[in-house]
């Protein structure tokens, strides 16, 4: 963990809070010889964010089961323990005591090695996520490029996963991931170059603090609070969206064609890590999100700031899963060339012009008065509009109809 | 750059040959999330474009029509429920009407209008369902298909208070049929009629305008006229192309010539098509059921007449159809005097129209395959028999 | 374990008993996390499939059992849930699907066509009975059985799962070494499937239950 | 609409060599049908389908019926010359002949265009068993490929001319043609508590031998 | 404009997740094993005997083995053996009875056409539908003893219907003894002859068995008495 950044406007309790785990580590290396501190220290980080992202991923299947019982007119699983609680820990001792098959034509090395990979790389990207002012696992001066590089190599082991199968269905799967991940690593990527610019670094503790701040104490300077970081937030929802196989760009899975896709030949635990790895990378993502987009640990109002820094990155993390869950929820699938034309004839040209519009934003930092209206005019003309031509050009032939009776 | 370019099997063939890929042979079915049931098609892929599609059936051929042959006339009654089993009555139905006009039987007045309720309640039914698993096979999580299922129970609550089963209802009588439904049924069939408005549009707020639905499923499975006609396609399906065929009106069996109502088509024959047909024949039943339940008139409801043992008719045959919810579902019997038929013949809507399956789907790739598939609408009671 | 181990002096009746009690809380951990988490194969054969369907939806929701989770693939399902009228033609699929289903899976005959033939018994293309193929854990008659009625059979294949030990002669399938798992697929013959069942899943019963007409 | 007499004399007249007969129903439907012989079924198939005051665009229902070889005992009564210059008698005399089985296939054909129908096709093979081909209507109507395969799975009728004739609902190493009403389905009844008529002797042969003190089980107490 | 619909989508599905926790049109779960959901009369499951009196079943089955079930089951699923002596039944009447009733529970189709058949008003539907088991044989294939239900059990599951059947019984009843009564008169040396030797042959007209009766809907009683 990074040194404890100084300060600001804490209160005593604030501080209290804020510091508690920081404290709690420190308490126990305390008892350890120095020499073995350091290795110490980062197993407690890799033990706590297993911890806490193992049980939030526990839960969050959970949530999505009871979201999705309860937006679909029922409750959901209810029975397992009190309110359902002990659900996934039914689900986990029996992914775990469950036989495991692997088909005599696979590629038994690679047939294993595909879970174990892609759970391996999503958790990577945690390591550079400040889940608070004081809770950063490891500080790079690059830490995002290192989160993207990581989240980018998950497809692989997606890859992998189908084609060690030596099932039809896994293939197509395989293929269909591939596509889409060279489809949407560009627009995932150019929605937070403006970010990068505008903060000027690739580290991601300084992007946050870069955010830092209130206007008349209840507007937060958030990015996703200006025209191209709102733009840039929904592309790079979009973006991650597709990055984690989620419905609306379920295409390596899709139930409904490819029975299961790439997971169609794993059972048992193999089949519970493919889960896993989905959750982390989709917590990863978001979290990505929240830090890029949404302030990062950063209260949204100032007289909130008592509340402890990772209680809001929580809170945010959250909310951004819930909207996962919302939209799988609702929408339908796209069909694979629609998911790529989106990427290549939408998003990419969306982020470029956005990269425009971020420029604009930068350079006319210094206007005020009513130029700053001027300023966001221009700015949100520059989104709106490429996106209603954009958009029209996307849904060209495709409306609502009206229908004629027959006599 | 739109979302549904224009896929042409020929332009697709022409790609083909220039870059002579492997092509991938595929299995889909028996087993396989969207087949609705035990149907497999061999689809031989070119990337993901289809260039093949061979449908494989049998999968649940149970041998009605043979048990028909070898069962008295009433005793196939119950089994017609289980052809489509989402439409036992409409099935109860034709079936009734064949043997009614094989042994020249009449049907009372209330009799009529209680099946045309019943069968207009089906067609909503059917063609609820139809969205929801439409809606699944597009990769909804289950929303859409819930919502279906809710407002299908409510129909299926009426079928089980009236007839005692919420499926295989076995409710229409040569001559008539089995129950008069009592007043509270008829006002609980009144309230529900009443509500479905709302769930359309709720149904269609959902979904309808959704763009990626829509570029899904418009210019998909477009299906030509003539082909459709010469094709034996009926139904909805026939409809969507822009065939105005609607044996309600055509035939004017049972009462249906004294209600006001408007068979919606198509113009364009594709998935979408399909679907807003189906939209748009919901509000025409809500219609027609408004009328009926509203003009229903008192009188008995079987004919004195009926026998229900010992049915016997003449030597003969007959050929009778309706318009069910898939299309025309028809019998066709032959009598040889004998308490069993003769011959004993199912003409299965979707069945038929799965004939062109192929002519739709080549061009397209597994994911639409999946959806046509989905908007033909079949149950493999019915294709396979 | 304790009760199951008679004539043997105390201190080997103590020393099982020091295995068996963390034997009995495996098998209890083990037992529960199975009935609880019991994902179904999402596979419908023909009518009673359409009441599956209502039973995993909102009226019913099968969910609050947690099992909701309907997966295309067998191999991730534990449950086969023959739910419709097995023909000739499917049933080598049907054993192959269960073949294909890692342990411990269950098979729960759903509607009277996969009980028996039910009122198609008397077709030339139907099975009379998946069970003459693989080994069914539990039976819902009915024509189709009431959503309400597969919920009440799946509880009491909870309530099996929940009595099965691990080890001695209740323990599951899977977990024992006399009995083959593994269904031998029947082929399609000229007049009939071959081998028209399995013997060592299939036995007629012992004695005839009702008496032969005069 | 023409009745189905005036239609085959339309028939006959456009064309010449064929032959078209009109099987009448006595059913109170009084649908009747036309039985066409197999040189010019497909030439009258596309007549009906073409000729714009028919229009049968659409071929709704294909199916198979077997009618297998029948004995009819006839009854003819006979005045017989008394041989010994009596009046002379009335004696029934019955004559026995064997009817030849064939199988029949029928199309229900409706025109859409013109709303009318249906017009019901006959054709007949020569015996039920080797003269079982028929001329196939799929080039005329589309709507037969998968019917007529149908008929040829369950009824054994070969369709001449049908593009892709192979079993469609049993599986293609099947041998028997399951719809014909000689046929004999395997025997695989071993566990029948309720069976009855032809079932019952069959599961009969797999009943074991009744135990004497069985009957007590289920008799009144 | 591009995502309309797709708002419009969430704004439904936002709908019915808010309306889940106040608006039960919009949570429509039915808790089963705890609540169990009220079935309608008309609701029928397997076929059961209806006995006069639930203290000797066996004695009072209103079951005379005419075997017109049987024959019409459609699945076949009925199995019935005729006893080879009679014995009185419910009216005092002297009448042949099953020894053997099984129903096949495993290959029954619930079509209730056993019901609509029988002229004795003796075997009516279940409504009991909790009937999954383990085991195969023993279970399934109902025997007299387990498919006799009194009428008490009748009336509690089908209020209407049952009445209804009881009045016409009565009726009949009444009936065939003034019809005893007169025919004892006219014809005082002869005596009364109980029963028909095989109550198949001497079944009562079929047009009184018109089907409307079945599904517990309100029907007018029946036509009159036998003449």
């Amino acid at each position: 963990m990074s040194a404890a950044l100084p300060l600001s406007a804490a209160s005593g309790a604030n501080a209290l809070l804020e510091r508690l785990p920081v404290v709690l580590r420190d308490g126990l290396l305390g008892y350890l010889p120095e020499s073995l501190r350091w290795i110490v220290s980062g197993l407690i980080t890799i033990a706590a964010l297993l911890a806490v992202f193992g049980l939030l991923f526990a839960y969050l299947t959970l949530a999505e089961r009871k979201l999705l019982g309860r937006i679909q007119n029922r409750p959901g699983p209810n029975r397992t323990g009190w309110f359902g609680l002990l659900q996934p820990f039914a689900d986990a001792v029996k992914a775990l005591t469950k036989e495991d098959i692997v088909p005599r034509e696979a590629d038994a090395v690679l047939h294993y090695l595909a879970p174990v990979v892609l759970v391996a790389l999503s958790l990577m990207g945690f390591a550079v996520l400040p889940f608070g002012r004081l809770l950063v696992p490891v500080e790079l001066d690059s830490a995002v490029l290192y989160f993207f590089a990581a989240g980018a190599a998950t497809e692989l082991a997606v890859f992998m996963a189908g084609w060690a199968s030596r099932n039809k269905y896994s293939l197509l799967a395989a293929m269909r991931a591939l596509a889409q991940l060279i489809s949407y690593e560009l627009p995932l990527l150019l929605s937070f170059v403006p970010v990068i610019m505008l903060a000027g670094t690739l580290s991601t503790t300084e992007i946050v603090t870069a955010q830092g701040g209130w206007t008349l104490g209840f507007l937060p300077h958030w990015h996703v609070l200006t025209p191209w970081g709102f733009a840039g937030f929904v592309i790079f929802m979009i973006a991650a969206l597709a990055e984690s196989n989620r419905s609306p760009f379920d295409l390596p899975e899709a139930e409904s064609e490819l029975i299961a896709g790439h997971l169609t030949e794993y059972s048992g635990f193999k089949y519970a890590l493919f889960f896993m790895a989905e959750y982390f990378g989709m917590c990863a993502l978001s979290g990505m999100a929240v830090t890029l987009f949404l302030g990062g640990w950063q209260a949204p109002c100032a007289f909130l700031e008592f509340i402890p820094s990772y209680a809001w990155f929580g809170a945010k993390l959250l909310a951004l899963l819930f909207g996962f869950i919302w939209i799988r929820a609702t929408l339908p699938r796209l069909r694979m060339d629609q998911l790529t034309r989106l990427a290549w004839k939408f998003l990419v040209p969306l982020a470029l012009i956005n990269l425009g519009t971020a420029a604009f934003w930068f350079l006319t930092a210094g206007w005020s008065g009513p130029l700053q209206l001027v300023r966001w005019a221009v700015a949100v003309a520059l989104v709106v509009v490429p996106f209603l031509l954009l958009g029209r050009r996307l849904t060209a032939g495709v409306a609502p109809r009206t229908y004629r009776y027959a006599t | 750059m739109s979302l549904t370019p224009e896929i042409g099997g020929a332009h697709v063939r022409a790609v083909h040959d220039e870059f002579h890929g492997d092509l991938l042979e595929v299995s889909m079915g028996p087993h396989h999330p969207s087949t609705h049931g035990v149907f497999r098609m061999i689809v031989t892929l070119d990337g993901e474009t289809i260039v093949k599609l061979k449908p494989v059936f049998g999968y649940l051929h149970r041998n009605h029509e043979k048990l028909g042959e070898n069962t008295t006339y009433l005793a196939s009654m119950p089994y017609t429920d289980r052809l489509d089993y989402l439409n036992s009555m409409s099935n109860n139905w034709a079936y009734a009407l064949a043997v009614e006009k094989l042994a020249g039987l009449a049907v009372p007045e209330r009799a009529e209008y209680v099946r045309v309720i019943l069968a207009e309640l089906t067609r909503l039914l059917n063609h609820t369902c139809l969205a929801g698993f439409l809606m699944q096979d597009c990769g909804c999580s289950g929303t859409p298909l819930m919502y279906a299922f809710r407002e299908r129970e409510k129909i299926l609550d009426l079928f089980e208070s009236l007839s005692g089963s919420r499926m295989m209802c076995n409710y229409q009588r040569f001559g008539g049929c089995r129950v008069d439904p009592p007043a509270e049924w008829l006002a609980g069939a009144q309230r529900l009629v009443d509500g479905y408005s709302a769930f359309l549009d709720e149904f269609e707020a959902l979904l309808t305008g959704n763009e990626i639905l829509m570029a899904r499923t418009q210019g998909v499975g477009r299906l030509d006229p003539a082909l459709a006609v010469s094709a034996g396609v009926a139904g909805p399906m026939l409809r969507a192309t822009g065939v105005g065929h609607d044996l309600r009106k055509v035939d004017g069996y049972g009462v249906y010539p004294r209600f006001e109502f408007r068979v919606p088509v198509g113009a364009h024959g594709d998935t979408y098509d399909r679907y807003m047909i189906r939209i748009l024949e919901m509000r025409e039943s809500i219609r027609i059921l408004q009328q009926a339940l509203a003009g229903l008139p008192g009188g008995p409801v079987m004919d004195p007449k009926a026998k229900l043992r010992g049915f016997r008719p003449k030597a003969g045959e007959a050929y009778g159809r309706i318009e069910g919810p898939k299309g025309e579902i028809g019998f066709y019997l032959i009598s040889d005097g004998g308490p069993n038929p003769y011959r004993y013949r199912v003409r299965p809507p979707s069945f038929i129209n799965l004939t062109i399956l192929e002519d739709m789907c080549l061009g397209h790739t597994v994911a639409d395959a999946v959806i046509i598939l989905g908007s033909v609408d079949i149950v493999l009671g019915e294709v396979d028999r | 374990m304790s009760d199951a181990a008679p004539a043997i002096s105390q201190e080997e009746r103590d020393e099982l008993r020091r295995h068996g009690i963390l034997l009995t809380s495996l098998e209890e951990l083990y037992n529960w996390g199975r009935s609880h988490s019991v994902w179904p194969l999402n596979f419908g054969l023909a009518c009673c499939a359409i009441e599956m369907i209502a039973a995993s939806m909102a009226r019913y929701d099968i969910a609050r059992f947690g099992s909701e989770v309907f997966r295309p693939s067998p191999r991730q399902a534990d449950l086969l849930i023959v739910s419709g009228t097995v023909t000739k033609k499917m049933a080598p699929q049907v054993v192959r699907l269960w073949n294909q289903m890692p342990e411990p899976k269950y098979c729960i005959a759903m509607g009277a066509c996969a009980i028996s033939g039910g009122p198609f018994k008397q077709g030339y293309n139907v099975l009379k009975g998946i069970d003459r193929f693989i080994p069914v854990d539990i039976y819902i008659p009915g024509c189709p059985p009431r959503p309400e009625a597969l919920l009440h059979g799946l509880v009491q294949l909870q309530a099996k799962i929940s009595g099965q030990a691990i080890t001695g002669p209740d323990a599951p399938r899977h977990l024992r070494s006399d009995i083959e798992c593994d269904c031998p697929v029947p082929e399609f013959g000229a007049h009939d499937l071959e081998p028209p069942q399995n013997p060592a899943v299939w036995t007629p019963p012992p004695s005839l239950v009702r008496p032969d007409k005069a | 609409m023409e009745t189905v007499e005036q239609l085959r004399d339309r028939l006959l007249a456009r064309f010449p060599g064929a032959s078209v007969t009109v099987i009448s129903n006595p059913s109170p439907s009084a649908q009747h049908s036309l039985l066409l012989d197999h040189a010019h079924a497909r030439e009258i198939a596309l007549y009906l389908r073409d000729e714009p005051a028919l229009k049968f665009d659409q071929c709704s229902n294909v199916t198979g019926i077997d009618w297998p070889e029948k004995e009819i005992t006839e009854t003819t009564k006979v005045t017989v010359p008394d041989p010994a210059g009596g009046p002379p008698k009335v004696v029934a005399q019955t004559t026995k002949r064997r009817e030849p089985g064939y199988l029949e296939v029928v199309y229900h054909l409706y025109s859409l265009a013109l709303r009318q129908g249906p017009i019901i096709l006959r054709l007949r093979t020569g015996n039920r068993a080797d003269a079982v081909a028929v001329p196939s209507l799929t080039p005329v109507w589309r709507s037969c490929e998968f019917q007529e395969r149908e008929v040829f799975d369950l009824f054994g009728v070969t369709f001449e001319g049908h593009p892709d004739l192979r079993r469609i609902l049993m599986w293609d190493g099947f041998k028997d043609h399951p719809m014909r009403r000689d046929y004999a389905e395997p025997d695989d009844y071993e566990w029948e508590p309720t069976p009855h008529g032809d079932v019952l002797a069959k599961a009969k042969k797999h009943y074991p031998e009744k135990p004497a003190a069985e009957p007590a089980k289920e008799a009144k107490p | 404009m591009l995502g309309t619909g797709l708002i419009k989508g969430l704004a439904v599905t936002a709908k019915n997740l808010v309306g889940s926790y106040h608006d039960p049109a919009r949570y429509t779960t039915v808790e089963y094993p705890e609540v169990k959901p009220p079935l309608p009369e008309a609701y029928r499951n397997f076929p059961f005997l209806v006995s006069e009196s639930a203290d000797d079943p066996m004695g009072t089955l209103r079951c005379v083995a005419c075997q017109i079930c049987e024959k019409e089951c459609p699945p076949q699923c009925i199995y019935i053996e005729k006893s080879k002596d009679k014995k009185p039944d419910a009216a005092g009447k002297l009448q042949i009875y099953p020894t053997v009733f099984a129903i096949d529970t495993s290959v029954c189709m619930s079509c209730q056409i056993c019901v609509e058949v029988c002229p004795f008003d003796s075997i009516k539907m279940d409504q009991v539908y909790e009937v999954a088991t383990p085991g195969r044989y023993g279970d399934l294939l109902l025997n007299r003893e387990q498919l006799a239900k009194s009428n008490a059990y009748y009336h509690q599951i089908r209020p209407t219907e049952a009445a209804e059947v009881d009045g016409r019984l009565a009726a009949e009843r009444k009936a065939a003894e003034e019809k005893a009564k007169a025919a004892a008169a006219a014809k005082a040396a002869l005596p009364p002859k109980p029963a028909a030797p095989s109550p198949a042959a001497k079944l009562p007209d079929e047009s009184r068995r018109s089907p409307q009766g079945e599904g517990g809907a309100a029907k007018p009683p029946a036509e009159g008495a036998q003449p």
